[in-house]
């Protein structure tokens, strides 16, 4: 697959924005300006990056506790997110929901989720819904390693491959479940062998890589939208931060973090750019300068934005 | 007036609400070829074909979440749940995604799903097929509880379930499907969130929804030729509660019984005593009584269930004494 | 494996005790004299028969909403067991279980289940529990072809096969789950599919044959007793009544059900224990009138008894 | 007498009573190697080894399903629920099987099984980490319900709890884990379904547990320098309710506050007030009052998680309000 100019400018920023992101709310959190919970998906870009850049704005993603990256992927608006991140009444969901449950419908972002695996039911729903109304659309449902281990997981696949639904899901295998291994929590290891029990067709792939990535889901995504079914992706990757702020990392050493760090999705992906000829280090270091900007700019419109006012806290419950 | 069943007014009631709108489909155990456990659905998967009345897998937790999913993206599923006893497998869903997506959401999605399920007591099916766990769902805000005792309001109710754009679990009860009453062969609807005044009365007001408005009804009859006179008020919605019309016949008739079928402790019974003593304290000649299920699992032996719930035996009595 | 008369008469003994047992529950049914549902097992008698054989009385099992052929081949007590479906005091469970909650710990069995899949946990926790106390015991667990479609199932079986659990697994594909078959509600076929998730070996069973389920069952219950871990048996066989009293059946052909009645159980054990010459038509009829008479016994025992106590509403709850 | 963590306390419940009996063993996610969520297992794994610390997969329906079989074999396990946020996904098998199968059986089990988990607001952490759910679990007939406060409270009914040959669902506070208290270093046991009178008063009766305790505790400090004079009661226990200790209270005082953390529609307070009303209305001079959780999903903004629940001021006010 040829990468375009065009292409890789968009790839190398969507990263790049996560990552700063991300860093920022790390940097946020220490400062208690953001308080709460947040997962972040540092380390992770590739996988969102890649799989989202292969769909149309009109198809639908569903995300999970780990949800930033999905959301900028999903052409997310920064300030909006960092302003719902902070809680604030600018915010995409006006400051309800948080960090665990950013969303935009509009689009075509159903959510991430603070119940492990919440969103494969959501993401399989839709599929039925784009069946039944015979839309061209498709679905990517994104969750970690430790929701395949989750009941709802196993009943979605099935429904999922039993009435062929257009939907893709995507394991973000990060060899952790907070602190729980794959090997100490799963019967298998090759996370792809679950889906055996429901004919669904499966493959791993380097979530390292976003060209591997964009290539392995693209596949996936046209045989979705031609009414072939559903498929399962594992794509193998890290997070490098904690698994939340205060999380010591005892249950992984040091090499492997030193391991997976070498193989930084961006970094990777740069490089790659240079070599072939498609990026200058001046084009990177400026997407880099222009990203930073813009998570700066989010970052100040969040802080100024005001919380919501009292009298929200009873609306938007019903219509 | 036409007499149909409980079963057949909601049988109409889906069956027009999808020939009216191409996006209300069905999704549920056995409700297609079966026609539903208790027969609620038959012949519409004839008549709907197999893309609108919909069988699945025993999978209810993904049930809900699917269901969800076909909301949030155009259509308008009425989703079942075979027996309210299973509904511990969908928690999950209903609480945390069903209820709470549109406000975590900022209001900028609806919900409009039905969850329709029956519970309660009668057939000596023993703990796993008799509950009654409607208390769990009015604790749950962003949805609604519906509970129709009667064909009329059944049939009334579920149309408006279904053109609601909000969630909604509507309850039916086992030992009603075969019950009949008077249902208009013309369109209604019934509005979700209002209680109705079942029979008037001056002495004793009894709050009640579901198969015990029937109890209740009954013990009303035989006490009126005592000459007690029992006003019976019907919640049909129970999340929203129509407290106004409860709290304005308590000011008539000073005196409350509830009577409920689920068990007493932490059950629908103590909200709506809660929301008399909040509303309408100094018009209490005497404490509520709440008539209610054992706090146990529904035994199996006919003569224990029979004694787990309330009979109207014990409705009658728990007034008299009152009155005394 | 050769069998002995004496294992002969027993296996062809509990056969005809459930169905027996299970027509004359369907008898009483039509009499009002049985109220509720009952879930029956005539049919399938091979295969809890066959399974239940293999192991001893201080093993474990798990049974199903169609539980009555597994608490009668678990050694069960006709009289009391037909009392509890009659709601009766003198019920294994004191007339509070019925018909779907039929147990007996004394003898094992860890309960009847009202929810499909119920008792996959129960299962699964007495094969750690087993583990833990380093006992020499396993656990048979029964459960239907639509069990395996809810998430306890595979949450279940993931754990089992983590941690080396002794548990063998028992689907009984009686090709229906209720009104639904298989084929439209699950995505696989073949259902030992399913336990490639959790690298769990797996085998199909042909479960009208009851010699051929002790074969199966009793080498998985060695590997299991071995201490290797789960295992996981699709028992293919059919149940011929209705799934409840008031069943029409509209979703299964009458030639199928022909079909399967022509593969009965107890006629092909009867057949073949005259070929081989180990019982023969006298000694298999006397068996017959034996069990006639014992089940008649328990049905008058039932009848006979009185229902518990009103004061019994409020006891055994906490103890 | 020294003073400890709530999560210390707890840690030391739980490692006292795994050195005490051989049969208790840890089970649930993250509960080994990290600890817990909350910190409160850090150190056991160290000390008593992967099997009787263990670290399970996220399959919260299988945990408890499988604690349930490990306690009816001869163990007995604490189970760990992270958040009672995902006690939806084990409903079934908590409501199901825990709670009924020794009834069911006629008595012939015991469960002698412990699920912790914890609950509440106060950290922004949005809808699904911020829950009170203990009013569905009051409604279970067959299990106790503990929700301890205080550091001395949480030791000593978690032990008492762990030899409880009942099911029982033990509930902390994540904003409570921080908060000291004195804890003897000898051995003691707090009794499962007895409530504590944590202050004594004359004018008014706050009932109360968990968190809301603290609260009540400031506002009967403020109140005292306005001469109203409050007693507050804490459950403790909230499943079996320890009635009499409220009615005893209430016959003295005549009015009467439930603070409670959850949301108010269907809510422990709606059953603490009933139980008032059927044991001691004729003492009543005035409205039993709620102060409650917001019926609402909890927000993520500070702001609007503030004023979902309750707070000193509300607490306060409410009461200058009921004596005016
Ligand atoms: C149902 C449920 N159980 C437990 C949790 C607590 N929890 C939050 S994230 C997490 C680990 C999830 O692991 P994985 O799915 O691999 O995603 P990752 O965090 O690695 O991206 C856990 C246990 C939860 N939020 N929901
Ligand atoms: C969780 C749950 N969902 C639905 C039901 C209703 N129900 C009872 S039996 C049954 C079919 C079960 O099929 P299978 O597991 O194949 O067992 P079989 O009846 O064929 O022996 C259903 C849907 C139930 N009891 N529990
Ligand atoms: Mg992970
Ligand atoms: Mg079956």
């Amino acid at each position: 697959m040829e990468i375009s100019k065009e292409l890789a400018i968009k790839l190398l920023k969507q990263m790049m924005e996560i990552r700063q992101f991300e860093d920022m709310i790390m940097e946020l959190l220490a400062k208690n300006i953001a308080e709460g919970g947040s997962h972040l998906y540092a380390g992770m870009e590739a996988v969102a990056v890649g799989a989202i850049s292969v769909i149309r704005p009109d198809d639908y993603i569903t995300s999970t506790h780990r949800g930033h990256g999905h959301a900028i992927a999903k052409d997310g608006d920064l300030k909006a997110l960092m302003a719902e991140i902070l809680g604030k009444k600018t915010g995409v969901c006006k400051g309800k929901g948080g960090s665990l449950h950013l969303a935009d419908l509009s689009k075509g972002n159903l959510g991430a989720n603070g119940i492990v695996g919440g969103g494969l039911g959501i993401a399989t729903g839709a599929g039925l819904s784009i069946k039944l109304q015979k839309q061209n659309k498709v679905v990517l449902c994104f969750f970690g390693d430790g929701a395949t281990n989750n009941g709802i997981f196993f009943e979605c696949l099935n429904m999922a491959s039993l009435w062929k639904l257009p939907v893709v899901y995507i394991c973000e295998n990060n060899k952790y479940a907070m602190s729980v291994s794959v090997e100490r929590s799963h019967a298998v290891k090759d996370i792809t062998k679950k889906a055996i029990a429901f004919d669904i067709p499966a493959e791993n792939v380097d979530g390292q890589d976003v060209i591997a990535v964009r290539e392995v889901v693209g596949k996936w995504v046209n045989y979705a939208r031609e009414g072939k079914g559903p498929s399962f992706i594992v794509a193998n990757t890290y997070r490098y931060y904690g698994h939340s702020r205060s999380d010591p990392r005892v249950y992984r050493t040091r090499e492997e973090e030193k391991f997976w760090k070498e193989r930084d999705p961006i970094i990777l992906f740069a490089n790659r750019m240079k070599q072939e000829g498609i990026l200058s280090q001046e084009e990177i270091d400026s997407i880099e300068e222009e990203v930073r900007k813009e998570v700066e700019e989010a970052v100040d419109f969040a802080i100024k934005s005001p919380y919501p006012e009292p009298e929200e806290l009873y609306t938007d419950l019903y219509i | 007036m036409r007499t149909i069943t409980y079963r057949q007014a909601l049988n109409e009631a889906l069956d027009e609400e999808m020939a009216r709108d191409s996006r209300v489909f069905l999704f549920g155990e056995d409700i297609a070829i079966y026609g539903g456990a208790y027969g609620v659905t038959a012949g519409l998967w004839q008549k709907y074909g197999e893309e609108r009345v919909i069988d699945t897998p025993i999978s209810e937790n993904a049930i809900v979440g699917t269901a969800l999913g076909a909301a949030l993206t155009g259509l308008r599923p009425v989703a079942e749940i075979m027996y309210i006893d299973f509904i511990g497998l969908c928690m999950d869903q209903l609480n945390n995604q069903v209820a709470k997506i549109r406000y975590m959401f900022g209001g900028k999605c609806t919900v409009p799903l039905v969850i329709r399920t029956e519970g309660g007591a009668g057939r000596t099916l023993g703990a796993h097929h008799s509950q009654s766990l409607e208390a769990w769902l009015i604790h749950i805000p962003g949805i609604k509880v519906v509970m129709p005792a009667t064909p009329y309001d059944a049939k009334g109710l579920l149309k408006s379930s279904i053109r609601d754009d909000n969630p909604i679990v509507f309850i039916e009860h086992k030992m009603l499907y075969n019950t009949k009453g008077e249902v208009p062969e013309e369109e209604y609807l019934v509005p979700i969130g209002v209680a109705d005044i079942k029979r008037e009365g001056k002495d004793i007001t009894i709050v009640t929804y579901s198969r015990m408005l029937l109890f209740s009804l009954q013990a009303a009859e035989i006490l009126e030729k005592e000459g007690i006179s029992v006003e019976v008020i019907d919640l049909r919605t129970l999340l929203p509660m129509d407290i106004e019309t409860v709290v304005k016949s308590v000011k008539k008739t000073n005196k409350v019984v509830i009577v409920e079928e689920d068990c007493k402790t932490g059950g629908v019974g103590a909200e709506i005593g809660m929301q008399i003593v909040e509303n309408a304290f100094d018009y209490l000649d005497s404490p509520i009584v709440r008539v209610a299920g054992a706090d146990v699992p529904m035994p199996k032996s006919p003569v224990l269930e029979k004694l787990a719930i309330p009979d109207v035996d014990r409705i009658c009595s728990v007034i008299r004494n009152m009155l005394k």
